[in-house]
């Protein structure tokens, strides 16, 4: 479904990738791992078309989106649940689930029930503006407006953060969801490891720009899995 | 050692470079213009040097103006302001002392106030025909507004566009009271036919020389004043100011007090400025409270590029006198020629002319780096430490409350 | 309840933002030298809290009071911050236009006022204790690079990092550990127990791996008051706060 | 490249006064390239020197040192506002050359550079007040100006004038507007209720430029007819009436010197040779264009009788020099560097044209010091040798004002 | 004035023409107005026709055998008309004619002339005007033509006319004190400025009871009169406020919402009162029947224009900036200089004439009240605009997509929205804007190459008084600057208000440092 293929990256003079490869399946959960600012989410931003690639390619359902900007992007079915929420503050929550609206077609035009069992504290605070939601809160809205897209691939920069244990829960029943029903791909990237060991069908692991490991999600127990997760 | 730091090579350069021609100017153009015989090819003529001179105030003006919005995040759209009060303050002492030499020859009065009926010289007049108290004046009623005005703008945690407004609106207030005949500062006419300085004649050529002197010492001492400002811990918190405000609160520094003093000193920096222009130029009238003209310091400030020290310098003077010189050369056309000179610096230099020039460093440096690492070497990749205040990274101070245009790339 | 001997003292706080309480009669107490973890729903008001006590935001009613007398109601954030309580905020907020290090220059504790920052030079000691923060936040070859270029969990170490350079009496750190990996999660516990031996703390935290770590006092909010309070496995084993935090 | 005699033109083609402004560069255009048909001067061609002043007052006074002493020109026609005249006098001093300026003001000044052919106070206001007075039988009088110093001192001459004609200070109210002043519903309904007193109500208007539209669009539509309150412009001509729907203004009063409706030969000739020069045959012409066309001529005269375009000769041949003047007389260049005119009073027709309703039988001496305002009325200017001075005091006998009383 | 209205005697026409002929030889005004005494005095109607041509301008002799026409121009030529029958007397070129000058105060008496001849007049809006006239300028003589007149009139409203124009005069009449005390009743019973200083006027010269009922009546006409002056300063201020709204509604977008400093926000303004003008240019000389019309022809050719150059300086400048908003003054700052200079060197620096249509002009009143119909038009049009930029703001998805674009474009990309679409039809939409702006303003203001210079401070001032960022802030910062300055003009004066106005808008900003509707709240500090 997604297809990255030796995927460099530069800022300026820094490079943050360094030729990554890396696929993610329909109705799988691939989950990207690694340490503090190894790149995780400098590839993320690259599949989305935040960023441009310095070389390499990202296809999606075989075809190169190298050239399409972010919203193409996202009109073709890929969502984005970005690190640091990035909800739109002045915004109210019910605007901030529409705005995923730009994408569907007029009669697919509304929010789907299962935010709303998933997140039932934003149907309490439709009317709130975003950015005056507690951060968790942030990031519950930032996940239910990306699933208003209806994706096919969904795309989580580390979306655990900052929720409380319970509903930390309920993602990942309702990924797995996503997964089961939907047939979607997932691309996930976390730092929770038990989240990850628990979802993942498939996980990569990064050190320093590069794809240092790939495997099942058991792999992660294996010590020289873990030393790119150590200080 | 501050002199240590000031003579080292590299970053300060070129702060060091811009002091020695401002001072090497300050003695040759006049010894060029009095002491040479107009025949020479040496010879500065009179008209240069009043021109250039003028263009020097302008300078100082918008070095003053990039203390406070390159460095400190405060676009003050009211800087002309103080320009004029200081202008004003210089007026004064002019006038004062064209003595009976007025049209009307009152020894007390100047000749506005001859006509306009007036019987005395009001109280706000006393003390400007001396000359320590009109050069007093010129920093304390600039410097004593920008107090005042600062202390409760900032004090109120007004900010960004807010801020921006009001001293717009300031200006704009002082402009239709200065217009006003009953003020006593000469209505729309302002202050003008002054006859001598200090005793000498502000016509003669040895005063224009030495006044532009004066005021090529005195952007001397604004650039030193500022990168010494800019380059101590305070710039630092400065640049933090405009970066984050009311972060720098919760690690215990007062932002309003910072904000207040970037603003002072920079209030009084455009009043020296705005006291020189005058005896300059012969005039100072409420045009120059005009908020068209604290904008067009602005545009100055960024052609050159703010947040450096010497970009507002260069944008001063390129582009007053790319104004005298197509005001003369294309006077049906210019406001294209500079109408399209602004759009193109935003579009081709969005760092104004000195960005391009640390543009091009960096990407030397660059070059340099790439080279490096082939051979296998290790540069440090971080960017080549400047005497720019960062600023690639946002400043939301025109950001609309909150989470405005928030800075990304274009598509 | 007796003010003495405590370093931060609430009682009875409330606050409401258009009609909304965010906080409902609020009570804590901590004692000098005590690290709290503090836990609870997201909404419950933790970081509401935190902005009551730091002078962000001001109680509609309650005491909230300072080493036992100073009441912090009455200061602004700059003196607030000058008495000696530091924050970490959730999301991490660092001076994107500076770099690592003088966002640490900017921090390092000192006075605060306009002439001594003009005519500063920096001291050996203060060069030595940047580069111990440094040492400490694993930023040393970050050093020279600006803040917004940063990746989001070395602004929290960067954040992190400003906070020990402020050195305050207390300090209070609104979910340090988000999106950093385990073993830095436990690398951060032990040092907020180091630090511990000499401050007071208030830690957030949604890791209950971080927060049994800690191995200090846990109190559970739940809409903006106390819902639960002891140790964690007395916490945690509260049906209200499985209900409404931990999930079953 | 052969020689030629440069003429600066310092006229402003933006900002706000190039409204005005613009028509008087093309007017100097028009009058260099005439003279140039007729051969030029001295043997020479002409050649005029534009630059933009932007309406700046402090660029007006760098322009001028630029055509003085870069472009070395022999004479410069220019300025329009009196601000834009004090900036560039000391320049003009200083560099000792000569400017020709020519727009209606407020009088108090009589330098050695510079020849005012516009109008002085006494050469305007003052016939249109009387005007008032003795046809219309005005006894109340609104003084409305634009807020800065032409208007002001005109009014102060005005008030000076009509209370030693005997009208109580309850009669007299003055007004003040800033600069582009957009919004007059008040000040139009204040002058209804000062004109519903009773007693028959003028207005005095020095508005100044963008104001006026403005002002007489709310004049209209408030239903003010000059049969009740006419109001009589200074500073409102042809030009500016283009702008406007004049219908419902017919009948309001302007005060001038001249009016393109005036029906002599030489107007007719000269409108017709203006309209080829500019090929358009609707453009109008003004009062301040055939004050350039004096000031030109004159100059033109005096450098003939000279033989020579230098500055002290000029200002030496140019007093007591006549040219015609487009109403049908001869103007002459008086001593105090001001010169005779007629002054007209004409009514607003709805085409936009002036109907001269009133004219004053010869020709005015332009006063340069005021006969109404206490300090000035001793004053006298003459810049002819012996006393060669702009500010004699024929009380004291001295030159050099009224010194202290 | 002694005019006898019983008996419409019809004078000798032989007689008139011979008064009327005297008009060639009038050389100056009061000879003229002799003539014209002389043929009111015959008091026949038919001099009517040649006295108001008169009063028109349009009467002229011919300089050949000096006989009196009534003329029309017609091209290079005059058609001329017999004075009394208006029969057509053939044309002359304009050199053979002379036209016959009046002045103010001929017009004045003609008026008053006039006055007596139409009060029979068939017409009841010259029986009212005739009423008028002589309401404002008593006659003793006039009672009993006034009498007569009431006796026969049936309309109720030009009969309550006549009655006040009667009372008039009877106050001047040497009537017994009760019809004069009854006079001041209805004098009084107007309450109009004109009735007002009537009565003053009396009461100056008046004696006991009169005196005392002059009195009273003044009294108590100038505090209801005060009332009214409140109520005309707040419809005043409302009118200010809406021309302030106006001229800020678009820059509410283009600034407010998409945080571009556009310095050329007045020249979008000034583009669209160009295009007003090119429209009634070209009506007047191709379709005349059209011009009421005009305006709303321009309006949507305003919008496109501003709209179209709005795009194009969007798509070719602004869309680089967005990553860095200050730039954006330098860069709208060049545009609005390079337009200026454009549309002078296009149009010329001079002001374009562009009219009222009949329905914007002239003003009504409720009762003391003058309300100019351009205004009303001014604010309810501006009303009407803001409201539907509101809906299109709030209530459709792409003031939606707009608001999410302007608050992080690269989110919105990853929504879906397509940002450069959006940003560039929500700049053409502010720009657009200004320009339907500039249609209204043509009606008030000069038409000039400065017209936006004259607009941008005020606009941007607006728009942060009320809040940046909130459309209403916008609509009620307009209104309280308008209604403010209009309360203080009065006491103040024009400038001195003005200053005051901006003092306080500085004291506000203290107040309230993010603008009367602040945004509070987290969302905004964040
Ligand atoms: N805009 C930028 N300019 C320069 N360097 C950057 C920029 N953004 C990130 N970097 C650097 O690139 C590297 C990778 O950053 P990235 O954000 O992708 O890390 P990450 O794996 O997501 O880390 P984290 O777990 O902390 O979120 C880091 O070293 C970071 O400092
Ligand atoms: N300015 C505000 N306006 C409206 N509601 C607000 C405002 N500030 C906070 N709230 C609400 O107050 C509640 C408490 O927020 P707070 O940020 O303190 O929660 P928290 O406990 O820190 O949650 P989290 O664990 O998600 O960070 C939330 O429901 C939030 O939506
Ligand atoms: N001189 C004038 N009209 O300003
Ligand atoms: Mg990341
Ligand atoms: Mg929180």
């Amino acid at each position: 479904m997604l297809e990255v293929s030796n995927a460099t990256l530069h800022y300026g003079a820094a490079q943050a990738l360094r030729g990554v490869s890396l696929t993610a399946r329909a109705g799988k959960i691939t989950c990207v791992l690694g340490r503090n600012g190894v790149g995780k989410t400098s590839l993320m931003r690259s599949i989305v078309g935040h960023h441009r690639l310095t070389s390499g390619s990202v296809a999606f359902e075989g075809k190169a989106l190298d050239r399409s900007a972010a919203y193409d992007r996202a009109r073709s079915g890929i969502a984005f649940v970005p690190q640091g929420r990035e909800i739109f503050p002045l915004l109210t929550v019910k605007e901030n689930l529409e705005s995923g609206f730009a994408s569907l077609k007029r009669a697919d035009r509304n929010v789907p029930g299962h935010v709303f069992e998933l997140f039932p504290v934003l149907r309490q605070m439709l009317a709130r503006r975003g950015g005056d939601l507690s951060g968790g809160q942030q990031q519950q809205l930032a996940i239910g407006r990306a699933l208003v897209m209806r994706p096919k691939l969904l795309v989580l920069d580390e979306p655990t953060e900052g929720i409380q244990p319970s509903i930390i829960k309920d993602i990942g029943r309702a990924i797995r969801y996503l997964r089961d029903q939907a047939g979607i791909a997932v691309l996930l990237v976390e730092q929770y490891l038990d989240f990850c060991r628990e979802l993942a069908d498939e996980v990569y692991v990064m050190d320093r720009g590069q794809i240092v490991h790939t495997g099942p999600a058991e792999d992660l127990d294996k010590p020289h899995v873990r030393k790119f997760l150590t200080v | 050692m501050i002199s240590g730091k000031f003579f080292a090579a590299g970053s300060d350069r070129r702060i060091f470079v811009a002091i020695v021609l401002l001072v090497a100017a300050a003695i040759v153009v006049p010894v060029l213009n009095v002491a040479v015989p107009a025949g020479s090819a040496f010879h500065v003529p009179p008209y240069m040097v009043a021109l250039v001179g003028k263009y020097l105030c302008y300078a100082l003006l918008a070095l003053s103006l990039d203390l406070v919005w390159g460095y400190c995040g405060i676009l003050s759209l009211g800087h002309g302001a103080f320009f004029a009060l200081g202008g004003y303050a210089m007026g004064m002492y002019l006038m004062r002392q064209i003595g009976s030499r007025g049209v009307y020859g009152n020894p007390d009065l100047p000749d506005f106030m001859v006509f306009l009926n007036w019987k005395e010289l009001p109280w706000f007049w006393y003390g400007f025909d001396q000359f320590w108290f009109a050069a007093l004046m010129v920093m304390l009623v600039p410097g004593l507004l920008a107090l005042v005005f600062g202390w409760f703008a900032f004090r109120s945690r007004v900010t960004g566009v807010y801020l921006s407004i009001i001293t717009q609106a300031m200006t704009y207030a002082l402009l239709l009271a200065f217009f006003r005949n009953d003020m006593g500062f000469g209505g729309n006419n302002g202050l003008t036919d002054f006859k001598d300085i200090l005793g000498f004649n502000v016509q003669a050529n040895a005063t224009r020389s030495a006044l532009f002197a004066a005021s090529a010492i005195a952007l001397a001492l604004g650039v030193f004043v500022t990168w010494l400002i800019v380059s101590s811990k305070f710039g630092k918190l400065l640049i933090a100011v405009r970066n984050a405000e009311s972060r720098t609160r919760f690690l215990g520094w007062r932002a309003e007090n910072v904000k207040l003093f970037a603003f002072t000193v920079s209030a009084v920096m455009a009043g020296i400025a705005g006291a020189l222009y005058v005896p300059q130029v012969g005039i100072i009238n409420p045009g120059e409270f005009d908020p068209g003209n604290s904008i067009e310091v602005v545009v100055w400030t960024a052609v050159g590029g703010r947040g450096t020290i010497v970009g507002p310098i260069i944008g001063a003077l390129l582009v007053n006198a790319g104004k005298s010189w197509f005001t003369g050369a294309l006077p049906e056309l210019w406001l294209f020629a500079l109408g399209g000179l602004f759009v193109a610096v935003t579009l081709f230099l969005p760092k104004g002319i000195v960005g391009l020039w640390d543009q091009w460093r960096d990407a030397r440096a660059q070059r340099q780096v790439s080279v490096a690492a082939e051979a296998g070497t290790d540069i440090d990749p971080t960017p080549p430490k400047i005497g720019r205040a960062q600023s690639g990274a946002p400043t939301g101070e025109w950001a609309k409350p909150s989470g405005g245009p928030e800075p990304q790339p274009a598509e | 309840m007796s003010k003495s001997g405590t370093i931060l003292y609430l009682d009875g706080v409330s606050v409401a933002f258009d009609g909304f309480r965010a906080i409902n009669k609020l009570s804590l107490v901590l004692d000098r030298g005590e690290m709290r973890a503090i836990i609870g729903p997201n909404g419950a008001g933790k970081t509401t809290m935190m902005d009551i006590v730091t002078g962000k935001t001001r109680p509609d009613e309650g005491e909230v009071f300072f080493d036992g007398q100073v009441d912090l109601t009455r200061h602004d954030e700059a003196e607030i911050a000058m008495m000696g309580i530091g924050r970490k905020f959730q999301k991490p907020t660092v001076f994107d236009s500076h770099t690592v290090e003088d966002n640490l220059v900017l921090s390092l504790n000192g006075p605060r006022s306009i002439f001594p920052a003009l005519f500063h030079r920096r001291s050996a000691e203060e060069a030595r204790r940047i580069d111990d923060i440094l040492g400490v936040t694993r930023l040393g070859d970050k050093r020279g690079a600006l803040a917004a270029n940063l990746s989001h969990g070395q602004k929290q170490w960067l954040e992190i990092g400003m906070l020990l350079a402020q050195d305050p009496k207390l300090l209070l750190v609104d979910e340090p550990v988000a999106g950093m990996t385990d073993a830095e999660t436990e690398e951060t516990a032990r040092l907020l127990k180091d630090i511990n031996q000499t401050h007071s703390i208030i830690v957030v935290e949604h890791d209950m791996h971080f927060v049994r770590e800690l191995g200090v006092k846990v109190t559970c909010l739940h809409e903006g008051a106390v819902l639960s309070e002891g140790t964690l496995d007395f916490v945690s084993s509260d049906e209200r706060v499985m209900e409404v935090y931990l999930g079953r | 490249q052969e020689e030629t005699i440069k003429v600066g033109v310092l006229h402003s083609l933006s900002g706000t006064m190039a409204i005005s402004e613009t028509t008087l560069k093309d007017t100097m255009l028009f009058l260099i390239e005439e003279q140039n048909k007729k051969g030029g001067l001295l043997g020479k061609k002409l050649e005029a020197v534009v630059v933009d002043p932007a309406s700046d007052w402090p660029l007006f006074a760098e322009k001028a040192r630029e055509l003085i002493a870069v472009d070395k020109v022999s004479a410069v026609f220019g300025c329009w506002t009196s601000v834009s005249r004090k900036s560039v006098l000391p320049v003009f001093e200083e560099l000792n050359s000569v400017l020709f300026y020519p727009v209606q003001y407020e009088g108090e000044e009589s330098q050695r550079n510079v020849f005012y052919t516009g109008a002085a106070p006494n050469q305007q206001a003052i016939p249109a007040v009387d005007y008032l007075m003795n046809e219309e039988g005005v006894e109340r009088w609104v003084l409305a100006g634009t807020d800065y110093v032409y208007p002001q001192t005109t009014n102060k001459i005005l008030q000076a004038y009509l209370e030693s004609k005997g009208v109580a200070k309850e009669d007299i109210m003055i007004n003040y507007t800033p600069f582009g002043h957009s919004d007059w519903q008040t000040i139009v309904t204040d002058i209804k209720n000062f004109g519903s007193a009773g007693k028959k109500t003028a207005v005095v208007s020095t508005i100044n430029g963008d104001a006026n539209v403005p002002f007489y669009k709310e004049l209209g539509n408030q239903g003010i007819k000059a049969e009740d309150i006419p109001v009589v412009a200074f500073s409102v001509g042809e030009e500016e009436l283009a702008g406007l729907d004049t219908a419902p203004l017919v009948g309001h009063l302007t005060a001038w010197n001249y009016f393109q409706s005036v029906d002599t030969p030489e107007n007719t000739a000269f409108i017709d040779a203006w309209r080829a020069f500019t090929k358009n045959d609707k453009r109008v012409t003004n009062d301040p264009m055939e004050a350039h066309v004096i000031g030109f001529n004159m100059w033109v005269k005096a450098v003939e009788k000279a033989g020579t375009t230098d500055p002290d000769a000029v200002i030496d041949s140019i007093i007591g020099v006549s040219v015609p003047n487009l109403t049908g007389d001869l103007s002459s260049m008086m001593p105090n560097h001001h010169i005779t005119k007629p002054v007209l009073i004409g009514e607003i027709q709805a085409d936009g044209q002036m109907e001269t309703v009133w004219e004053t039988s010869g020709l005015v001496v332009g006063d340069e010091w005021s006969d109404y305002l206490p300090d000035s009325k001793d004053l006298i200017a003459d810049w002819r040798a012996p006393l060669s001075c702009g500010n004699f005091n024929v009380a004291t006998g001295k030159c050099g004002g009224k010194g202290i009383n | 004035m002694l005019v006898v209205f019983t008996s419409p005697a019809s004078a000798d026409e032989a007689a008139l023409r011979a008064i009327i002929a005297k008009f060639a030889a009038a050389q100056n005004f009061k000879a003229t107005e002799a003539v014209v005494q002389e043929l009111a005095a015959t008091s026949d109607p038919a001099v009517e026709r040649p006295l108001a041509a008169l009063a028109e301008g349009d009467l002229y002799f011919r300089k050949s055998d000096s006989a009196v026409f009534i003329g029309k121009e017609a091209g290079q030529a005059i058609k001329l008309a017999d004075p009394l029958t208006s029969a057509e007397a053939g044309e002359e070129p304009k050199a053979a004619v002379t036209k016959i000058k009046v002045n103010n105060a001929l017009r004045r008496s003609i008026r008053d002339a006039l006055g007596g001849l139409t009060l029979g007049s068939p017409d009841a809006n010259a029986r009212i005007a005739a009423a008028d006239t002589m309401f404002k300028t008593p006659v003793a003589a006039n009672v009993e033509a006034l009498d007569a007149a009431i006796a026969k009139e049936t309309i109720g409203s030009v009969k309550l006319k006549l009655e006040q124009a009667r009372a008039s005069s009877v106050l001047v009449s040497d009537l017994p004190e009760d019809e004069k005390l009854a006079a001041i009743d209805v004098i009084a019973g107007i309450g109009s400025r004109d009735a007002l200083s009537l009565l003053t006027g009396y009461e100056t010269g008046a004696e006991g009871a009169l005196k005392d009922a002059a009195s009273a009546a003044v009294a108590s006409m100038n505090s209801t009169l005060a009332l009214w002056a409140s109520a005309q300063n707040v419809w005043y201020g409302l009118s200010l406020g809406s021309v302030l709204l106006l001229a800020a509604i678009g820059l509410a977008i283009t600034f407010g919402v998409m945080g571009v400093i556009n310095m050329a926000h007045g020249e979008m303004v000034m583009l669209g009162a160009y295009t007003t003008f090119i429209v009634q240019n070209i009506i007047r000389t191709s379709f005349p029947g059209l011009f009421d019309w005009s305006l709303a022809i321009a309006l949507p050719l305003a919008f496109l224009v501003s709209g179209a150059v709005g795009l194009a300086i969007e798509r070719g400048i602004i869309r680089f900036l967005y990553g860095r908003p200050l730039e954006t003054l330098l860069a709208t700052w060049g545009v609005s200089l390079i337009l200026q200079q454009a549309v002078r060197s296009i149009f010329g620096p001079t002001n374009r004439e562009v009219g009222n249509p009949s329905w914007m002009s002239g003003a009504f009143d409720i009762g003391e009240l003058s309300v100019t119909w351009n205004r009303l038009w001014i604010l309810a049009f501006s009303l009407a605009v803001f409201f539907l930029l509101l809906f299109v703001m709030k209530r459709t998805s792409w003031g939606l997509q707009m608001r999410a674009v302007t608050a992080n474009r690269r989110m919105a990309s990853s929504m879906g929205i397509r940002t450069p679409w959006v940003d560039a039809l929500t700049f053409a939409l502010g720009s657009g804007i200004a320009g339907i702006a500039g249609v209204a303003l043509s009606q008030i203001d000069n038409v000039s190459p400065n017209l936006g210079q004259g607009y941008i401070i005020d606009s941007f001032m607006v728009v942060v008084f009320g809040g940046v960022g909130n459309l209403w802030g916008t609509l009620v910062g307009a209104f309280s600057l308008g209604v403010l300055n209009k309360f203080l003009e009065p006491y103040a004066g024009a400038v001195l208000g003005k200053i005051l106005v901006l003092v306080l808008i500085i004291l506000f900003i203290q107040k309230r440092p993010r603008g009367l509707f602040a945004l509070k709240g987290r969302a905004v500090e964040a």
